[in-house]
């Protein structure tokens, strides 16, 4: 079928109409206007329109996990966030995971704050992204943020180096990474069960007897009650 | 065990006051036709919602709805109880306002309003929709109770749209240098994730129905992506925008969620493809059993990678499996519903399923996924799902190695 | 007309308003998941309603309500909008209070409850619901406005139950002598009707779900008869009773309605099976088209007797026939979708489609129909719908010879 | 499968569950219970319980479609109800149409009061029955209907021999009266249109705007006003 029968169909864009939505940022920084943001700047509008949410350090888990916190100088010279194999690490935050700042002034620009997206201009998301990565010690207080400056950032991130795109799962014709078995009888010995819900936890889900239909084969246990002998 | 026996066939038990008796429903009028211009279910079918796991996120405009497995049948998820997950809320969009502009490395950068596009020529299709962090609270250990929580992030539909790929031969996209679009979406988190010009190319439409009707304002209306057979995510809801480009666009849910981390500390970037898995949903966990004797074990089938071969059933913990039966049709990238016969004889058991695809890749064992994945990952766990059937009936959640 | 023409491809159009101005949905929170625990079409579709014919029957209770078919995508129904036929009202029956009976020619006379019913191997399958009566008020001419009033007494569900012969066999029943059964529904109507026991035999359920879930109760729940291919008023809803017969049953719904008068005064009683039909949905009656240019005309097929073959759809009222584009997967006695492409040259046209089964049976016109079974049949009204689209677009239900 | 393997699932009915349920009467009587009604008694139960929707001689078509008229002596004889043919016949009243007396019997017995189905005694459907066939002159004022009699009353029903099962759609694979063409070009030469809504019917159905969709690539016409030009 020749695209020419749906003429009629669609229109072209115009420039103006492009440029309000194609707000996209690279990680190549394809896509990123020119502005610039100071620290100072963007300490003031953390603490009015972000620290609510995520807390005065960009350490808090109330709303969502915390943005800073878990990464060290050492990582920003690895560009491998240490902490990420440490056990006893509680959190995973923003700054412990994001490879690209680009991802950072995009995602702030375009949806931040939660409540009012798309409300922050471009000097002030430089600004307040300038906030967050000296929160994160990847700036120091005097730094300015711009579309040049942004780049030497990215050389310090300190999760640049931690993604991977080796793996299986990135394309239709990729390689699983293991292949169950297709053992039909005698498969195993020992049927050990390693892990169960806690006691405490029975009715943490309310209780399954109201999640379930009130007839049929089955019904749902009353997690209020311990169980049936 | 509370002195459960198979249910004698009695020769004469005593009349059933259900049938001797008359009913309402037997001795007076009924209510009219289009009392309801829009159905609902059984008052007596209330307890089958959409749930939150309980402190699984902070807030609930950032969070996610499990649909009721252990209630459905078939294959096709009722649009009332398709599971959600929005990041920004959602929004019932007027459709005469919303827009799909394609745009980056085209002739022609294009505008369509909702008249446009449901004039251009549209298939159907069924496929399952399964989020990325579906049974993702199980890597570690059994963290919930029921097969909503463990495996309610998959939904299946019939989907209406255009190809994406007319719509990009359309604005004339550079499919030498293109090698990617991102899609983005029309919500306050403005939802962008990039899709390999490859898939985008394949099966991927531009869909504004589901079974049958538009799209519920939830699951993204007046339109969104198919991704057949890739995490829920790619799926973008409320879609407003395809750009075409030459690189991934490492967005917020490309490159800080949506990540799967190795035990070595790097995380995977991109994982995209749902693997093969399936889920016993009846019996499953928080249900109870009423007397011993037959039972149908039914379950769900999917791969992103193709069609569902096979499903065997194992009822002591892996030990001995069995090939369940699969109904019909069995579609690409879509459930397969399976069913197997099961005598329960009042001991203890472990229900297991393991799906096999038309790629001939077998679904694992949590143990073996985790000798490569460790258990942080939260994406992507497609490992056998463990059913223990306690003495008394009662069905839990277990994990075993 | 007034001076539509192919909209033109501006080069540089003015911006538009729903791009360049921020939307409400883009610069605010959302609503949270779960508000809606059991969800609801967009209220944007708030047109699109099951509706009574006006003047079709004095009482609401005693009607039906058509399914908006100008509105629907692909070939399944949501639940909401299913058709309904009702004779004394509808109930939602308390579940627990439901039997089926098996008795007649049977070893053992047998009850069961939903409990013991939903243990039994199950089984889930995709078919059409047709009323016997639908298109029946265009027997004698052109008598309503719309396809939802034209062919609205139809449905697609996927259904779950178990086979009727599986209970059959569990009764033990008398196969020798056995030519029928009845089936009785649970309402105020006691709804009966006599089905071969060949049919009985072959494919019919004793269903429970419909689309994933339990039946709507104004479809019937908890249980209802599902007999592919078969109209409607076999399907019988609350079933609550299976006889084994060596006779039919002549019952009201078959000795005084849902017997078709044929020119000579004698009527086709047991008149069961539906046959080959088509219509176009969309454009259909009272729709208008919006400019000339390329549109997706697109329908619906099926056929109580097999799969749809294909399909063929004229433009200009039967001069000149093309093949039609048919969704997969095809499946017996069920919906299937058809579309093709059409450019309005704004010109005066006549819409039809005219499908062929599996058995080879080619859907006829609306003369050849009346030829052998007049004008006054009311029921199994199969033909060849016609739709005029005038010079100004508006959609039209004509009948051509 | 052997269906042991079912076991515990189901029961027996008991006898009495059968007698309440099993209250079908066939065409041959089968299923008829004992008993016995007069017409004087019917016309009591008619007038009180019936007459309202059906009209007092069963010739209302407020609720539904009559239950008498149409049907003459002759057609007694015959078995054939001679105004089936007749165009100018207005309506099919329930007795021109059923063949079989047992199917009233069957019908008022299961359903009827419509308000209060389930609620005639055995003795009462005899009785109204018997008034319903004096009301289409099948029986006289002083007639006593009961399982006996009813078998007379078989033998004048006016349409008992209108029916026929000579047609393909009884059974699967039964024969199509027609079959449609197969032609894909020129296969008719002038395209006369027959019928069409005639205009005063343009808004019969309400308003067909408000009966689809406000976008996509139709809208509804509206109805409220004649056609755009
Ligand atoms: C009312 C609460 C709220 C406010 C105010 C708010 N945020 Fe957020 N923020 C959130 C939530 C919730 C998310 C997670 C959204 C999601 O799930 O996609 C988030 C995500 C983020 C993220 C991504 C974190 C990650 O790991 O995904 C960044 C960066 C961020 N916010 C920065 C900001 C900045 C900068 C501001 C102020 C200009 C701000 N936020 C204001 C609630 C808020
Ligand atoms: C409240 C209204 C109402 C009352 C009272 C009522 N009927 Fe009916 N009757 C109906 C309706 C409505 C139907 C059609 C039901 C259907 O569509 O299946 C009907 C159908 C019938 C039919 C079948 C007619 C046909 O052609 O299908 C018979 C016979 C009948 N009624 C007899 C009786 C008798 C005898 C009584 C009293 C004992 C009675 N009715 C009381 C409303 C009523
Ligand atoms: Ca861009
Ligand atoms: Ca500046
Ligand atoms: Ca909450
Ligand atoms: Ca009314
Ligand atoms: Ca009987
Ligand atoms: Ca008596
Ligand atoms: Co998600
Ligand atoms: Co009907």
């Amino acid at each position: 079928q020749d695209v020419k029968t749906y003429e009629g169909i669609g229109r072209l864009a115009t420039p103006n109409e492009v440029a309000a939505w194609d707000i996209d940022v690279r990680p190549d920084f394809v896509g990123l206007p020119k502005g610039s943001g100071t620290v100072e700047d963007g300490m003031g509008i953390w603490d009015t329109q972000c620290a609510s949410c995520h807390g005065t350090f960009g350490e808090s888990n109330e709303v969502f996990t915390p943005i800073i916190g878990g990464t060290t100088a050492k990582d920003q010279e690895t560009g491998r966030v240490a902490s990420l194999t440490d056990p006893n690490q509680p959190q995973r935050s923003t700054l412990m995971k994001v490879p690209t700042v680009s991802t950072l002034w995009d995602y702030i620009h375009r949806a931040m704050p939660w409540t009012n997206p798309r409300t922050l201009s471009v000097d002030d998301t430089y600004a307040v992204l300038a906030y967050i990565l000296y929160l994160g010690e990847i700036v120091d207080d005097e730094f300015v943020l711009n579309e040049q400056t942004i780049k030497e950032v990215q050389e310090r991130m300190p999760n640049r180096n931690g993604m991977t795109l080796e793996h299986g799962m990135w394309q239709r014709d990729g390689k699983p990474d293991v292949n169950g078995s297709d053992c039909m009888t005698n498969c195993v010995t020992a049927v050990e069960i390693t892990s169960t819900l806690p006691d405490y936890a029975r009715n943490a889900h309310y209780n399954i007897a109201e999640q379930n239909r009130i007839f049929g084969p089955f019904r749902g246990a009353d997690t209020t009650k311990p169980p049936v002998a | 065990a509370t002195g459960m026996g198979a249910k004698a066939m009695a020769q004469a038990g005593p009349d059933d006051p259900a049938i001797i008796e008359k009913q309402i429903w037997q001795t007076t009028l009924g209510q009219p036709v289009a009392v309801k211009p829009y159905g609902e279910p059984s008052i007596y079918e209330k307890y089958l919602q959409r749930r939150q796991s309980p402190g699984l996120t902070a807030v609930d405009a950032a969070s996610v709805s499990f649909a009721p497995l252990q209630g459905f049948f078939g294959i096709i998820t009722p649009n009332g109880l398709h599971f959600e997950r929005h990041h920004q809320g959602w929004y019932d969009i007027d459709p005469n306002k919303h827009r799909l502009m394609i745009n980056g490395m085209v002739k022609k950068e294009l505008v369509f309003t909702m008249d446009d596009l449901m004039r251009l020529p549209s298939t159907s299709k069924f496929h399952f929709i399964e989020c990325g962090a579906n049974t993702g609270m199980e890597w570690g250990n059994v963290a919930v109770p029921t097969v909503q929580y463990t495996h309610g992030m998959l939904s299946c539909c019939e989907f209406t749209g255009v190809p994406l790929s007319l719509l990009l031969e359309m604005a004339g996209a550079d499919l030498k240098k293109g090698k990617y679009v991102l899609a983005e979406g029309n919500d306050g988190s403005g939802m962008t994730r990039t899709i390999p010009m490859e898939i985008a190319l394949d099966d991927v439409m531009v869909a504004w129905a589901m079974n049958g009707e538009m799209l519920r304002p939830e699951n993204g209306y007046p339109l969104r992506l198919v991704v057949p057979g890739v995490q829920g995510v790619s799926w973008v809801k409320w879609l407003r925008r395809i750009e075409v480009g030459d690189k991934p666009y490492g967005t917020k849910d490309e490159a800080v969620h949506y990540i799967d981390l190795m035990p070595d500390g790097t995380h995977r970037q991109y994982t995209t493809v749902q693997e093969v898995k399936s889920v016993i949903t009846t019996p499953s966990g928080g249900q109870q059993l009423l007397t011993t004797g037959f039972y149908n074990i039914s379950g769900l089938a999917w791969s992103g990678r193709g069609k569902i071969q096979r499903v065997d059933v194992s009822v002591d913990g892996g030990r001995n499996w069995s090939q369940a039966r699969l109904e019909s049709p069995i579609m690409d990238k879509c459930l397969t519903r399976f069913n197997i016969d099961w005598v329960w004889d009042g001991k203890p058991a472990i229900l297991q399923s393991r799906a096999v695809d038309s790629t001939g890749h077998i679904q694992p064992m949590i143990n073996a996924l985790r000798e490569v994945r460790g258990t942080r990952s939260i994406y992507h766990n497609n490992a056998i799902q463990s059913w223990k059937v306690d003495t008394n009936g009662e069905v839990s959640n277990v994990q075993v190695g």
